[in-house]
């Protein structure tokens, strides 16, 4: 016997919420997609929780799945950011939206 | 309750034997490498302490024990004192799954010869060798040194970029053995080894592996000649040490892991299953130190190239027609 | 309170912990590492949840593949002590308030669950039955997602050719 | 194809010579058992040598000290009786020393030499401060016939002070003319 699976859920929720405010409070483009990948994370921390509480592989197989969409999407992610480095010089969201450094 | 307190003991003369015999041999690996390597460059090696320099790995350890541990000013203090455990720790953790023979039975319990059997092994191996880059990167960047930098950034390029030929090449193995796990491939060549089956398997795997424990046609990454010591610049004592038994413990890990998946692990005629292991590992350690001896450093273009544009699409024909032939 | 409970306790102190630390690091180095610790934490889980092979593929790719990446490219870019103001006022106050919903909607969603669960019990997956359920039943998904894996791949190589072709040189950059 | 074998074929002669070398005889000299006996003009211990009639050959006149690049020489002139100049006392730090050679190229007199005496190394380093008495030979070195003192400035039977090939004429010292 483990834990009652809301306690999971709360675990999870928790690690969602700190993704979420890592990637709603910073400016740093690479630590927003850091927050996504920590909400990813959590996602796939409850899947795997709820295939034990139903005993069924199927969050399991999902989790695989977050898996492989973090991977892809971490690596677009960084892509971008690194064009976006070259280009302008920053990886400021804030600057880069304002005209001081516009894309040219 | 008797049951479980000695089976933990068993488990614990266990992990002290084989760290025992890893970091010993790893010593005398390092006298092994260095007195080979004179000879084949037609020098002697290290035949000052003892007969032979046996004592050479001795009087090392003891002076690296002796020098003083300097930690530069600008470092980023924490990250530079842990990254060489990491290096180190992260290879002797690998030596857990391999399996070094039979079960045996001792004193009515049956005791399986290897330290913990899991059945993801082969993934717990690749997990720990991922994590082993960690501690180049990391010991590299915070060094706070251009050349530590530059040989952290290609230490983990390098590690990353051809772990998916070692992954990639390990596949067909695990197709034919049907388990992740070391003592199940291992029982699965009990007639013939799978080099037999598998020759190109077997080279990428060693080509890999030895761009993995950075051995000297892909040392890169401490590339004396252009980058002082690359990563490790600016280690000194003890903690240059740790890096420098983490490489060859990784050695004899690697050369473990060929034996395990291509050589038919600790079977063979006459001799005890630890003994045809260890001749094994010995064998790959001298074939990479007779390799080290040969090839000159790969420039990083051939390097990357050599990995993404040969090793992989040819692991991944070879797991194609791996297939298809246990398919037909 | 069995050991597994324990387990799972510790874990989750591990796991929340070393994230909350990370996601307030300015040195984009050591959020890294703690969010490494997390994944590796996140990991331990999976395997105390019966998910052997997640929790290595948890490692090899979250821990090990993704996390490297983030470390190599914030060693290449050279950009600590970017962020002047960790937590600008004008960012602060709207994460607080989306947090501060989403929360009350957690606490709430748990506390309407009245559904009286047990306690889960323990379980594993052997990576061969866990194998073969995957490419039997979740095949046509394994298809899409290494699409996406090979779309993401070539993406990301266009990405790098074209960084590398009209772009300011680089000692420019480097100002 | 053919590119491809000659690779293969290529890095086959590598690995067999390498592999033949280990059966080959050791090139290395074993130092303290076997020293090498060093050419006579190698660089290393530096010597103050004598005249052929055994006065010091040294007339302290700096030059050697200005012209090491390391400042590792250092000494005090003075004047005999007789008006023939000598060093009252002369150190060379061979800590310092990076046995450049300068010194001898630079000496006038032929007095300091370097030796091939290799073997110069000390537990304390400020016993590698050598004194006047530490480098005064009983020879004359590398020059055994010259004696300063009988070439500069004096009458031959070729010709007067200041007739000889390449030479100056004597310096009025009655003048501040240039």
């Amino acid at each position: 016997m483990i834990v009652p699976y809301s306690q999971v859920l709360v675990l999870a929720g928790l690690l969602f919420l700190m993704g979420m405010f890592c990637l709603l409070s910073r400016r740093n483009l690479i630590m927003m997609v850091l927050g996504l990948e920590i909400m990813l994370n959590a996602s796939a921390v409850a899947f795997v929780g709820a295939a034990l509480r139903w005993q069924h592989l199927d969050g399991q197989a999902v989790a695989i799945f977050i898996i492989a969409v973090a991977a892809a999407e971490v690596s677009i992610g960084l892509g971008l950011i690194v064009w976006i480095y070259r280009r302008t010089g920053t990886v400021d969201a804030g600057c880069i939206e304002s005209d001081a450094c516009r894309i040219d | 309750m008797s049951n479980w307190i000695a089976g933990f003991i068993v488990l614990m003369v266990k992990i002290a034997v084989v760290l025992g015999a890893l970091l010993l041999s790893a010593a005398y690996l390092v006298w092994a490498e260095r007195k080979l390597l004179g000879r084949l460059q037609v020098r002697l090696g290290p035949n000052r302490a003892g007969k032979f320099g046996l004592l050479q790995p001795i009087a090392d350890a003891l002076k690296m024990l002796c020098k003083e541990d300097i930690v530069p000013s600008a470092a980023d203090r924490v990250i530079f004192l842990l990254a060489p455990a990491v290096v180190a720790l992260t290879a002797l953790l690998m030596f857990a799954v391999v399996p070094f023979g039979p079960p045996i039975v001792l004193w009515g319990r049956e005791v399986p010869q290897v330290v913990s059997d899991i059945n993801v092994a082969l993934l717990y191996v690749f997990a720990l060798s991922t994590l082993g880059v960690y501690g180049v990167a990391l010991g590299g960047w915070a060094s706070n040194s251009k050349f530590a930098l530059l040989g952290g950034i290609r230490g983990a390029a390098q590690m990353i970029s051809y772990e998916l030929a070692l992954g990639l090449s390990l596949i067909p193995v695990v197709m034919m053995a049907g388990s992740f796990s070391l003592v199940d491939i291992v029982n699965a060549q009990a007639e013939m080894p799978y080099i037999v089956f598998q020759p190109v398997a077997f080279a990428i795997f060693v080509i890999a592996a030895m761009a993995e424990s950075k051995r000297i046609p892909f040392d890169l990454p401490e590339a004396e000649n252009e980058l002082g010591a690359g990563f490790h610049t600016e280690y000194s004592g003890m903690r240059f040490g740790l890096f420098f038994i983490g490489e060859y413990v990784h050695m004899q890990v690697l050369g473990a892991l060929t034996a395990v998946f291509f050589l038919g692990g600790w079977r063979g005629p006459l001799l005890p299953g630890p003994i045809w292991l260890f001749i094994k590992i010995i064998l790959v350690a001298l074939i990479m130190i007779w390799i080290r001896g040969t090839l000159p450093r790969l420039r990083y273009d051939q390097l990357m190239a050599l990995g993404w544009k040969v090793l992989i699409p040819a692991s991944l024909v070879n797991i194609l027609l791996t297939g298809a032939f246990l398919l037909v | 309170m069995t050991i597994y409970s324990t387990l799972f306790y510790l874990l989750a102190v591990l796991i929340l912990a070393s994230t909350a630390i990370a996601v307030t690091r300015r040195n984009m180095v050591h959020a890294v590492i703690y969010l490494v610790i997390s994944f590796f934490g996140s990991a331990l889980l999976f395997y105390l949840f019966g998910a052997p092979l997640l929790a290595a593929l948890e490692v090899i790719i979250y821990a090990g593949a993704i996390m490297i990446l983030f470390l190599f490219i914030v060693m290449m870019l050279r950009m600590e002590g970017l962020e002047d103001r960790l937590f600008p006022l004008k960012q602060w106050l709207p994460a607080v308030g989306v947090c501060f919903v989403y929360g009350m909607v957690l606490v709430m969603l748990i506390v309407s669950d009245t559904t009286d669960a047990p306690p889960m019990p323990a379980a594993a997956a052997a990576p061969a039955t866990f194998g073969q359920f995957l490419f039997q039943r979740h095949w046509l998904a394994i298809e899409i997602v290494s699409m996406l894996l090979l779309i993401a791949l070539v993406g990301v190589l266009r990405l790098g050719r074209d960084a590398g072709g009209k772009t300011r040189p680089e000692s420019e950059v480097a100002q | 194809m053919a590119d491809l074998f000659d690779g293969i074929k290529a890095i086959g002669t590598g690995f067999s010579t390498t592999f033949r070398h280990l059966f080959r005889r050791p090139i290395t000299e074993e130092y303290p058992e076997y020293k090498r006996v060093l050419p006579e003009r190698s660089r290393a211990r530096i010597i103050l040598t004598r005249n052929p009639d055994g006065g010091e050959r040294c007339v302290a006149c700096y030059l050697c000290s200005a012209v090491c690049p390391v400042s590792c020489i250092s000494m005090q002139s003075a004047e005999r009786p007789d008006g023939h100049r000598y060093a009252r006392w002369f150190r060379i730090n061979f800590g310092r020393c990076i046995y450049c050679g300068l010194c001898e190229e630079a000496c006038p007199t032929s007095a300091i030499q370097l030796t091939p005496d290799f073997e110069n190394c000390r537990q304390d380093i400020l016993s590698l401060v050598f004194e006047k008495e530490d480098l005064l030979v009983d020879h004359c070195g590398k020059d055994p016939e010259y004696n300063f003192y009988r070439h500069a400035g004096v009458a031959t039977p070729d010709g007067g002070k200041g007739e000889h090939i390449g030479e100056d004429a004597p310096v009025n010292i009655k003048s501040n003319l240039p």
